[in-house]
């Protein structure tokens, strides 16, 4: 199916939901309303037309306004890829997980967590990946300042 | 092999330094006896912030950094990122680019598969396939220093073109190694492949269903050993791949159930040959060009975002650019796909036993500087 | 140890010593000529491996140390452990920790007492050679579960495990293949089976008949896994316990073990040379020439090819996993040698 | 019991055929190359230590702005118009005295995106690949051969990256 096609059928299943749909872009992709993530989720996987069974990345973009959430889909039976983004507010960016969807979301959330601070509702153990367990704030914000010291070892 | 437990549990810690975890991983392991009840890999100890510092430097200069990611397959690192930014930019380049870019992606595939298959035989216990898939290495690495002048981090693929041209008498001397190489492959083969005790030790260890398989988004090597018939250079073809006949070997579970650690194994090494093959048209479509006409002066991407997968060796590899029209790229993702084979490690490690854990490890390839980043 | 002992009533005033100093100097040289032979066995051994490992590998090996092909190379080995420091870790079992390595060398030692290396060289005749030689054998594993439990090393603790249910499972097959020689020999002393097997190849055991060939390859098999050699050196296995039993050794102990390894797989060669390769009696058959060549230069030639193939096996196999390890021992090891033994006996009986 | 023959008979088999392979390579020659003895030949464009020929070069800073780990620094000052008028060896004219031209070694990652951009061609990476030192300073090198006239205050013209 064309980008084209995806982006309609997300509309008319989910209407207002899906805020803007840009198919003709070299990526293609439309932003989704963060709270409907999880219906979004299981209907792209199981609807047979779609059957997105294949989730690729999982990425968070620190934009100067908001936090977006970029989930890159591909479909292993039908061959063509899809992207949906989530805006959220820098304070508390919050959404729920997508790991009962796909498995791979797991350490991906995980990571978008220790880089960015995105709590991922429902996640089975939201723990740091990257970065040792204690360390304070998330590296991938524009605002991050480096730390000096990591338990007065300087860094 | 489910072996349910009882008893009361020892936890095991194998790493951060340990001499099969190829790289710095730490395994938790909870034993009970020689079967391991769970084992819960922590990451993270060569973590480089590769993502931060390709936020504050030009896109140029992110070249090198790339090739630190998965030091054993630098180019097909290196390709992935210059091809997403000539995509992002709209650059096309000529044809002897292409070829000699397919041609050193699949000779450092060759070279990487080599150092799976020579670790791996040493994981499971004999030394010499080691050393005899080290010493066909080298010739490889020869063919590298002599083009662009380094063994192991290239940072020969340049946004637009090439660092350098090929030197006179390259197609001979590789066509004459690709010519000694290929029995080479048989031999290991019959020391390694075939050994009965070799069979038995990987034949019925780490299955990884399918399904399982897709739904970790488990990729490359890894996924085709499992029955999946995926590739990009043949689903997505990048590069001019398409122009390029040659199979995709899939895991067929010669010696048990599909999926094993044997038939992840045995998809590398066939990919070895394919590659050969792949590696000798490439020479024969060699048309005379300059290497470095279509790159750009000052590299500014239009805004945007773009993300583009490339089949380096260890799984399908995906840049996610995204630019703000400045000389720096904006937000850049890696999507490692060692990152996501870890991830399935603790399902498929479920009730093994030590020595399979390092089997499974090993059959899954993984390089920790990708997964850290 | 006669010929050791009218050697020593040349010393001058010899008679004047107190009696019990006369009885016990025989033993005393003749042991340390044992350790002599032993450690010169050894370092020839140790260079071997390297040399036959590197030319598998398409590698060239030791080349510098002592002039051609590094020869002195084990020498300088030992030297440099010698001068290494010798770490004892803190929370270790002190007793235990030291004995180790010297119960795992002396399991290999006492038992050269009764192998003939030549028609009159050797120590003493017992009377139950063979038997003595099982039962010393099996005093190395008390030293190596000894090194896993003292060095308070998890990755020791498995090694130390994981040998003493080898090296116990294997005993048996290795047990009951000899008993497949010493029916046929009528005698347990190794000097009785060396001299059944006299006049040249036709009469050694290994071609007697075909139950004793296989008996010999069971034993050669089980031996290995006595040793601790690929394809079954799970207790230090190299990728899975990081160095298995001898992790926390380090200098002169370190040093030891690798000289116990070593011993230890001489043992087990000159063992199997002297029961089915006709220890020290010549080659060709006795009508064509008499035995020019002296006893022991057969002797250690026939251990040297047994020692070979031991290396060649370590550099072209992998390592079985364990419970592998137990189906081969006790499924296929076990009922083979029993058949074969039941075979020799009713071959020699004589219907 | 035909599986426990079989699986007896395959595993006698196949051990012997891998110690077949590995005693034939007892005799293929070996390719060990005696390092201290028999040094590797490297070919010409082979990318080890950097060399700057300060003759020619012009102190334009290209190198240092290019460079992904910033390890050139450069300071330069204006020649006076009284001084003589030198030129490069091919004849660019040279404006700029570079009194302090440092490439550290230890944080290059020999890229040699340094070696494109000069005008002069005066950076170039040689074959030397051995140059271990003690102390970590040393492998910071001074290029630079002429002194300071005017001391002021040191304008690094590397921007300070990250």
């Amino acid at each position: 199916m064309t980008p084209g096609e995806i982006a309609a059928l997300l509309t008319e299943g989910f209407g207002s939901r899906v805020l803007e749909s840009k198919p003709d872009a070299i990526n293609p992709w439309s932003a989704v309303e963060p709270s409907a993530i999880l219906e979004i989720a299981q209907f792209v996987r199981s609807d047979e037309r779609l059957s997105m069974d294949h989730l690729e990345l999982l990425g968070g973009v620190d934009y100067k306004d908001r936090i977006e959430v970029v989930y890159v889909l591909f479909s292993m039976t039908h061959r063509h890829r899809y992207t949906l983004k989530c805006r959220m507010p820098r304070e508390a960016p919050g959404i729920h997980t997508v790991e009962s969807v796909w498995a791979v979301a797991n350490w991906h959330e995980r990571e978008a967590y220790d880089m960015f601070g995105i709590v991922f509702e429902g996640h089975s153990d939201l723990r740091r990946i990257l970065c040792p367990d204690d360390w304070e704030g998330y590296p991938l914000r524009k605002d991050y300042k480096f730390p000096t010291t990591y338990r007065d070892m300087p860094v | 092999m489910k072996a349910e437990y009882s008893g009361e549990v020892m936890t095991l810690n194998m790493g951060p330094q340990h001499p099969s975890t190829h790289g710095v991983l730490r395994l938790e392991l909870k034993t009970d006896g020689e079967i391991v009840a769970d084992a819960v890999p922590h990451i993270g100890y060569l973590h480089r912030c590769f993502e931060k510092h390709a936020e504050n430097i030009d896109y140029a200069a992110v070249g090198p950094y790339t090739d630190r990611m998965d030091y054993c397959a630098a180019m097909n690192m290196e390709l992935g990122y210059v091809l997403t930014v000539e995509k992002l930019m709209g650059i096309q380049v000529n044809n002897r680019v292409r070829c000699i870019r397919i041609i050193m992606a699949e000779l450092n595939r060759i070279a990487s598969h080599l150092i799976a298959a020579g670790t791996y035989g040493n994981d499971i216990g004999s030394v010499t396939p080691y050393l005899w898939c080290f010493r066909d290495r080298e010739t490889i690495l020869d063919l590298f220093e002599e083009t662009c002048g380094a063994r192991l981090l290239y940072n020969y693929n340049w946004i637009g073109g090439l660092m350098a041209d090929l030197r006179p008498g390259f197609e001979k001397k590789l066509v004459e190694f690709l010519d000694y190489f290929e029995p080479q492959v048989d031999n290991l083969n019959r020391l390694l492949s075939d050994n009965y005790i070799f069979i038995q030790r990987t034949a019925k260890v780490g299955i990884l269903s399918p399904e399982l398989a897709v739904s970790y988004g488990v990729t490359g090597p890894n996924l085709r050993g499992s029955g999946v018939k995926f590739d990009v250079r043949k689903d997505e073809p990048y590069l001019g791949y398409q122009d390029i006949d040659f199979e995709i070997p899939v895991g067929k579970g010669e010696h048990g159930p599909v999926g094993s650690c044997w038939d992840r194994y045995m998809v590398r090494i066939r990919e070895v040959k394919e590659s050969c093959r792949i590696v000798r048209q490439a020479v024969a479509q060699l048309t005379p060009g300059d290497v470095q006409e279509s790159i750009p002066k000052r590299i500014k991407p239009p805004v945007g975002e773009i993300y583009m997968r490339t089949e380096c060796p260890r799984g399908e590899l995906g840049y996610y650019i995204v630019s703000d029209g400045g000389l720096k790229p904006y937000r850049l993702k890696v999507k490692s796909p060692c990152f996501t084979v870890m991830s399935a490690f603790r399902e498929v490690s479920r009730g093994a036993m030590i020595a399979d854990i390092i089997a499974i490890l090993g059959s899954f390839d993984i390089v920790l500087g990708e997964i850290d980043r | 140890m006669e010929s050791i002992a009218q050697l020593l009533r040349l010393i001058p005033k010899y008679e004047a010593f107190p009696q019990l100093v006369q009885a016990l100097l025989p033993m005393l040289v003749s042991c340390v000529l044992i350790f002599a032979v032993l450690a010169l066995a050894v370092l020839f051994a140790v260079w071997l491996e390297r040399k036959v490992s590197a030319h598998i590998q398409d590698r060239l090996g030791p080349m510098y140390v002592g002039g051609w092909h590094g020869w002195a190379q084990t020498l300088a080995d030992a030297l440099k452990l010698l001068l290494k420091e010798d770490i004892v870790p803190a929370s270790t079992d002190r007793i235990l920790y030291k004995m180790a390595p010297y119960i795992v060398f002396l399991g290999a030692f006492a038992a050269f007492v009764v192998v003939p290396f030549g028609a009159s060289s050797f120590v003493t005749d017992l009377n139950i050679g063979i038997l003595y030689v099982v039962a010393v054998g099996s005093l190395s594993v008390v030293g190596i579960i000894m090194a896993g439990w003292a060095s308070n090393n998890k990755y020791s603790l498995y090694g130390g495990m994981r040998a003493a249910a080898q090296i116990i499972s294997y005993e048996i097959p290795s047990a009951i293949a000899i008993m497949a020689v010493v029916i046929p020999a009528g005698s347990l002393s190794m000097v009785e089976i060396v001299n059944a097997q006299k006049g040249g190849i036709q009469n050694w055991f290994v071609f007697r008949n075909p139950f004793i060939f296989l008996a010999f390859i069971v034993y050669f098999v089980a031996s290995l896994a006595e040793v601790n050699r690929t394809p079954f050196d799970i207790p230090e296995a190299e990728s899975e316990l990081v160095a298995g039993y001898h992790t926390e050794y380090s200098g002169m102990r370190f040093a030891f073990f690798f000289l116990a390894e070593y011993a230890n797989m001489f043992l087990v060669a000159s063992v199997a040379a002297t029961l089915f390769l006709g220890g020290w009696t010549q080659l060709l058959p006795a009508s064509i020439a008499p035995q020019i060549l002296p006893g022991p230069v057969l002797f250690f030639g026939k251990v040297l090819v047994l020692i070979f193939i031991q290396m060649w096996l370590r550099w072209s196999l992998p390592r079985v996993r364990v419970d592998q390890l137990m189906y081969l021992s006790w499924k296929v090891l076990l009922p083979i040698s029993l058949v074969l033994v039941l075979g020799v006996g009713w071959l020699a009986v004589d219907w | 019991m035909l599986t426990y023959f079989r699986n007896l008979g395959l595993g006698l088999v196949t051990v012997l055929n891998s110690m077949g392979v590995a005693w034939r390579h007892l005799f293929t020659r070996s390719v060990t190359l005696q390092y201290p003895t028999v040094k590797w030949q490297m070919p010409e464009g082979s990318r080890m230590r950097l060399f700057n020929k300060i003759e020619d070069c012009i102190g334009c800073g290209q190198c240092a702005r290019v460079c992904p780990t910033d390890c050139i620094t450069i300071q330069t000052e204006k020649r006076g118009k009284d001084e003589p008028e030198i030129f490069a060896s091919d004849g660019t004219v040279i404006k700029l005295r570079t009194y302090v031209f440092d490439i550290d070694m230890t944080r290059c990652c020999y890229c040699a995106l340094c070696t494109f951009p000069c005008p002069t061609l005066c950076l170039v990476m040689t074959g030397a690949y051995e140059y271990s030192v003690y102390d970590k300073d040393e492998h910071i090198y001074h290029f630079a051969k002429d002194k300071p006239l005017t001391i002021k205050a040191p304008k690094v013209l590397s921007t300070d990256k990250a």
